[in-house]
């Protein structure tokens, strides 16, 4: 039971593992970018899994109900942050790969190196 | 309020509200004109602050007028205003710098963008180091960062991308690993104010939870401060940004992660950490060194004088890890001087590159024949920035460096072996700047060679020997950084002034 | 309990579809299944009472990015021809990665523990202080746009740069034949006009999609919501027409320039009314100079950049989605 | 009333994770997308009644806006199948030219 | 009269719940594409109309039955629409339903069939109507057929285009 309560950080370490494998395992850039993204959502579940509190709702006061338990504001309002931040990164990295196969005419990155290695 | 407390918060503020009215305005030359005119207005504001608070004190400014754990404040000491007027200046003489070279590379129809990103990048470096907030960081490090892959991808060669593409991956994967950290602290804390971190940690009974966080904020910063192992992405966005891009965030960065870095260190783990000191030497000495090595290694083998710089600066970011491993007040000193007047040194020699790049277009080592005689005041420039990185008497390079031994003579047989590494590794430096003066100097230009008979423009070369002067008074007449750092080394660590 | 039950059947989902992206060698593929684990994870946010975040994780996660990477791949290429053994670099580093995080949680609170250090030092203060200095129920929104006003700003600023960026670099191509006569339209591939039904029953909603979107904007203090939510509800209103009638259609119904406008606007509205809080006396972002009761100028402020982010936010993925579904016109 | 919301929701899980194993196992990219479409129904309906389980049945804005976003994906994933479509085409005619 | 409603809200529910299940059940099991497509799309609608409306009875007299019935309409619009805009999405890149398969004898690297995008637009005439489309496919290789090799029809040149 002990375990269990704990289970949201496994699953963020297991997610943050394998984001951060995609991102260095894969050449694909495009593979890349959808394992970083994954990285990122593993933090944000890291963050969200702390504002819980037992038998308590979502941090919005209704009028006329006496002695609610909230969850924690502040880790959700730091993840709304992360979470656009995530998507302008994302979006950027994007417009940079769209380039690249513009310019390259591929967007794996083994192959890049092979390309700008010949002078 | 008088406009006098507003100073901390218009730092930014300016720069932030320029912005924006720098993209929306597309009349010609109106964007480089209000960039230009925010940041010198910022570096006038930070200047000033450095000038209120070089006698020690420190400024709280509340942001919103909530108070210290509940809101966000801006927290700025002798360290940050250092840091600020660096991060400023270092935009304005680029930016006033890159008038012409900007011109050719960015195009008029990218310049609002660009120059909103530059006011961008600038706003967000700053807003690091004058915040007092661990997450807002983080905000601010993503800013900094989204505009200056940007900026890196405005340049004209097509490496450029795949350059911008490996800095936005590992500087995403460093701001994560960031974000991670802050996350176990706040976990163990329930704050996010780094003054309330640095009391609440001590408190915390199991260490464990802290001592990962620091391992993660420590990992996140050291990749984007380009600390050895992890400097992989920085040679390539250094070489294939525009020029005056490259003289800004060469200047001033990565600095900005070293700072944070030592801020989070000094004033939060410290105190709350048994050891600390201990585990910091452990991280630090061996990358330090490592980088101090390699860096010189594959700088002396380097073929393009961008790339070269550019392995210079892993080498010089190692004298910085070495001074915060020392954790004493010179150490300390050292690397906070060194941080300025590197920024200077670095900041100099780009532009002297820029200069010649616009003149040779490939900065290559071997093309630069004969450039000694051509362009005799951008060589000479360029000289004086080489003596610094080797760190002969009388340039800024040779006051970090006397600091670091000062306090590596406190260490004992670890201070002798780094004083050893300190030597060895000027006389590196040495070999790769001298492998550049000679070409220019001593070689003759190659019979079917373009001939290069003309100087870089005035308008170039008048900011460059600013910079390059600036190093050079700062190495004489050393009080004002000095000062600023042993008083910013003082509140680091503690120690009553 | 009835938390850990559904956390356990969510998360360990989310684990299997990140397992299987990371395995599929096809990039659309990858990009569904991230749709897939999007969804999840605002399913998981909901479940954890973190209202605002599952609304934002579904809105701009499963709708936007998707978009976003399937315009990309449009773009790029569909098969991802990464040699199948990698250096063990990755799998050692990812693999230590995981340890540390592992070994240092097991001394975490447990989830849904109320005497969790988190729970018991700045948090409570917002809850309790919220009614009385800022008095919006939505507690969230209290602290995004007042005590953390300055990180919203940040944040704001982030978004602005992306945009900025992705213009600067998809935006230099000025497509060709812009004008394109009404028969025209049929033949090109970026619209869905000869598919009846979509095209019917897509262009009907957009018009709810936009509605609703102003109501979360409205609606952010009182409900989960706020200008992040709906600027990119409007966004995918937008998008979703776009998508129906053909870029160019879109680029018609909103002008690039407007956008573009749109953006640099919210964005200055939001440092603006920091500079007019310290023009009238405050600090920065201090709302409460802007009307005689504090009270009333915090609701003032919010609103006004609630607005701001609104605004940005809207012409950012509006933007961003006009640049890379312009790109594929050749 | 509660362990009727509650049975619901537990039904909709196990659905969910049919759908995940559908998305998974494919074979073709359209199950994919089946799966993605029926996923986000499901989600919806899970939030409908989980608002009514944790007894806030103000947060159905969310389900509503799942069940808009929820289409616009499938419409990005008709149109690129579309334009892929031409592309191949297009390509096939240009080898065919070579 | 509460109990009533509760009564009659338990019972929809439930329905609805195991209709969701079904669904979910039939896309796990359905031999291909169109076949599966059919089970979700069908219970999709009709186990989220029975679920929402059993949530409306329980939403007294407030603003929630009215956004259930607003998420209900979407929901009825939007979900067939996207399983229309799918299967033909499908048919155009030519996944074929599996009883032409076995008759035709198709094979990947085929075009698509020239009538396909025509036919499944005539057929969009109605909403109905592609269902039946999907339903047939479903029935055939049950009927004629031993599943498995019908499974397998259908799964060969699926593999190979996806």
């Amino acid at each position: 039971m002990a375990l269990l309560g704990l289970y949201n950080y496994f699953v963020f370490a297991v997610l943050l593992m394998i984001g951060l494998y995609c991102v260095l395992a894969r050449t694909n850039i495009v593979k890349s970018l959808i394992g970083l993204s994954i990285f990122q959502s593993a933090v944000f579940l890291l963050y969200i899994s702390m504002d819980k509190v037992d038998g308590g709702t979502a941090p919005i006061i209704q009028e006329g109900v006496e002695n609610q338990v909230f969850a924690n504001p502040l880790p959700q309002v730091l993840i709304l942050t992360a979470i656009v931040v995530g998507i302008s990164t994302t979006a950027l990295a994007l417009a940079v790969a769209v380039r690249i196969k513009e310019a390259y005419g591929t967007i794996e990155e083994d192959k890049i190196q092979e390309m700008d290695r010949e002078p | 309020m008088t406009l006098y407390d507003q100073l901390p918060a218009l730092v930014v503020a300016v720069l932030l509200f320029t912005a924006p009215i720098a993209y929306m305005l597309r009349l010609h030359g109106f964007p480089w004109a209000a960039a230009t005119a925010a940041v010198v207005t910022s570096f006038a504001v930070a200047c000033s602050l450095a000038a209120t608070v070089i006698g020690g004190e420190t400024i709280i400014y509340e942001m919103g007028g909530w108070p210290a754990p509940y809101g966000i404040v801006l927290h700025i000491d002798a360290l940050s205003a250092l840091m600020a007027m660096l991060i400023t200046g270092a935009s304005s003489a680029a930016l006033i710098f890159g008038y012409k070279s900007l011109a050719d590379e960015v195009g008029e129809e990218t310049a609002p963008a660009f120059f909103a990103a530059w006011l961008l990048c600038t706003a967000g470096l700053v807003g690091m180091v004058i915040t007092g907030d661990a997450f807002n960081i983080f905000v601010f490090m993503e800013i900094s960062s989204l505009s200056t892959y940007v900026l890196v991808s405005a340049g004209p060669d097509r490496r450029a991308l795949i350059s911008t593409y490996r800095y936005i991956v590992m500087g995403t994967v460093g701001a994560t690993f960031y974000l991670i950290g802050v996350g176990f602290l706040y976990m163990v804390t329930g704050t996010l104010n780094t003054a309330d971190l640095a009391a609440r940690v001590g408190q915390v009974e199991d260490i464990r939870l802290v001592l990962v966080a620091a391992g993660f904020v420590s990992v996140g910063l050291a990749v984007k401060a380009a600390v050895f192992p992890l400097h992989a992405w920085m040679p390539n966005a250094y070489t294939f940004a525009p020029n005056a891009v490259t003289v800004f965030i060469a200047a001033a960065s990565t600095k900005v992660s070293l700072y944070v870095l030592m801020r989070v260190d000094y004033a939060i783990f410290q105190n709350s950490i048994a050891n600390h000191d201990i585990q910091l030497t452990l991280f630090l000495v061996p990358l330090g060194v490592l980088a101090l090595f390699v860096g010189s290694l594959l700088a002396i083998y380097e073929r393009n004088l961008k790339t070269l710089l550019a392995y210079s600066s892993v080498a010089q970011i190692g004298y910085i890890a070495l001074g915060m491993a020392m954790t004493s007040v010179a150490g300390l000193t050292g690397a906070i001087v060194h941080m300025f007047n590197h920024g200077l040194i670095k900041g100099g020699m780009f532009m002297a590159v820029a200069c010649l790049a616009l003149r040779y277009r490939t900065v290559n080592v071997a093309n630069l024949a004969g450039a000694g005689k051509a362009m005799p005041w951008t060589m000479a420039a360029f000289v004086i920035g080489g003596l610094g990185l080797i760190g002969v008497p009388l340039t800024p390079g040779f006051i970090s460096k006397w600091y670091l031994v000062l306090a590596a003579l406190d260490k004992g047989w670890l201070g002798v072996f780094l004083i050893v590494v300190i030597l060895v590794s000027s006389l590196l430096a040495v070999i790769y700047v001298w492998k550049v003066i000679e070409v220019a100097y001593f070689r003759e230009p190659r019979a079917n060679a373009v001939p290069v008979t003309q100087e870089a423009p005035l308008a170039m070369l008048i900011p460059t020997w600013i910079v390059v002067l600036t190093g050079v008074w700062f190495a004489v007449d050393s009080s004002v950084p000095v000062g600023l750092a042993s008083s910013a080394a003082r509140t680091l660590l503690g120690v009553a002034p | 309990m009835m938390t850990i039950v559904f956390s356990l059947f969510l998360l360990t989902m989310l684990v299997i579809v990140a397992v299987a992206i990371l395995r599929t060698d096809n990039l659309f593929t990858a990009v569904m299944l991230s749709g897939i684990f999007s969804l999840i994870m605002a399913a998981n946010f909901f479940v954890l009472d973190a209202a605002d975040v599952a609304l934002t994780e579904a809105v701009i996660g499963a709708g936007i990015s998707t978009v976003l990477f399937l315009g990309a791949l449009a773009l790029t290429a569909e098969h991802d021809h990464s040699p199948p053994v990698g250096s063990w670099v990755p799998l050692v580093t990812s693999s230590a990665l995981g340890g540390v995080i592992i070994f240092a949680t097991l001394q975490a609170p447990r989830l849904g523990d109320p005497n969790a250090i988190v729970h018991k030092h700045v948090a409570p203060w917002y809850l309790e202080n919220t009614p009385l200095l800022i008095d919006v129920p939505n507690v969230v929104t209290a602290v995004l746009a007042s005590f953390r006003g300055y990180d919203t700003l940040g944040e704001v600023f982030v978004v602005f740069t992306a945009c900025i960026g992705v213009m600067s670099l998809l935006g230099r191509v000025r497509p060709r034949g812009e004008l394109i006569e009404e028969g025209e339209f049929d033949k090109r591939t970026d619209n869905l006009r000869h598919h009846l039904i979509p095209r019917v029953v897509g262009k009907m909603l957009v018009p709810f999609i936009v509605l609703f979107g102003l109501y979360v904007q409205f609606h952010g203090d009182f409900g989960p919501g706020g200008g992040f939510q709906a600027g990119a509800l409007v966004a995918a209103g937008i998008i979703l027409y776009s998508l129906v009638e053909g870029g160019a259609r879109g680029r018609e119904l909103v002008p690039e320039w407007f956008s573009g406008m749109l953006v640099a606007l919210g964005a200055f509205t939001y440092a603006a009314v920091g500079v007019a809080c310290m023009v009238m006396g405050g600090r920065f972002l201090d709302y409460s100079v802007l009307s005689h009761d504090p009270v009333h100028g915090q609701h003032l402020g919010i609103l006004l950049i609630e607005a701001g982010v609104g605004m940005t936010v809207a012409g950012v993925m509006i933007t961003i989605f006009h640049a890379f579904s312009r790109r594929g016109i050749r | 009333m509660e362990w009727v919301y509650f049975g619901t929701c537990i039904a909709i899980l196990v659905t969910m994770v049919l759908a995940v194993v559908r998305g998974v196992v494919g074979p073709t990219i359209f199950d994919r997308v089946l799966a993605v479409n029926m996923f986000g129904t499901k989600t919806v309906l899970f939030i409908a009644v989980i608002s009514f389980l944790s007894g806030r049945p103000d947060f159905l804005d969310l389900a509503l806006a799942y069940a808009l976003i929820n289409f616009i994906g499938v419409f990005a994933v008709l149109l690129f199948f579309q334009s892929r479509g031409v592309r191949r085409a297009a390509e096939a005619e240009r080898d065919a030219g070579k | 009269m509460d109990i009533l409603l509760d009564i009659a809200s338990t019972v929809l529910l439930v329905t609805g719940g195991f209709f969701v299940f079904v669904g979910g059940f039939g896309v796990m099991r359905m031999p291909e594409l169109y076949t599966r497509m059919h089970a979700a799309s069908l219970t999709d609608t009709g186990g989220a109309a029975l679920i929402l409306v059993g949530l409306m009875l329980q939403g007294g007299f407030t603003l929630v039955p009215l956004k259930l019935a607003a998420i209900f309409l979407f929901l009825f619009l939007t979900s067939p629409t996207a399983s229309y805009a799918l299967a033909n999405a499908a048919l155009l890149s030519g996944v074929k339903p599996p009883c032409r398969n076995e008759t035709g004898k198709t094979f990947p690297g085929e075009p698509p069939v020239a009538d396909g995008p025509k036919q499944s637009k005539s057929s969009a005439e109605k909403r109905t109507a592609n269902k039946t489309v999907a339903g047939k496919a479903a029935r055939k290789p049950a009927g004629k057929a031993t599943r498995k090799p019908a499974k397998k029809a259908a799964r060969k040149p699926a593999r190979k285009k996806s």
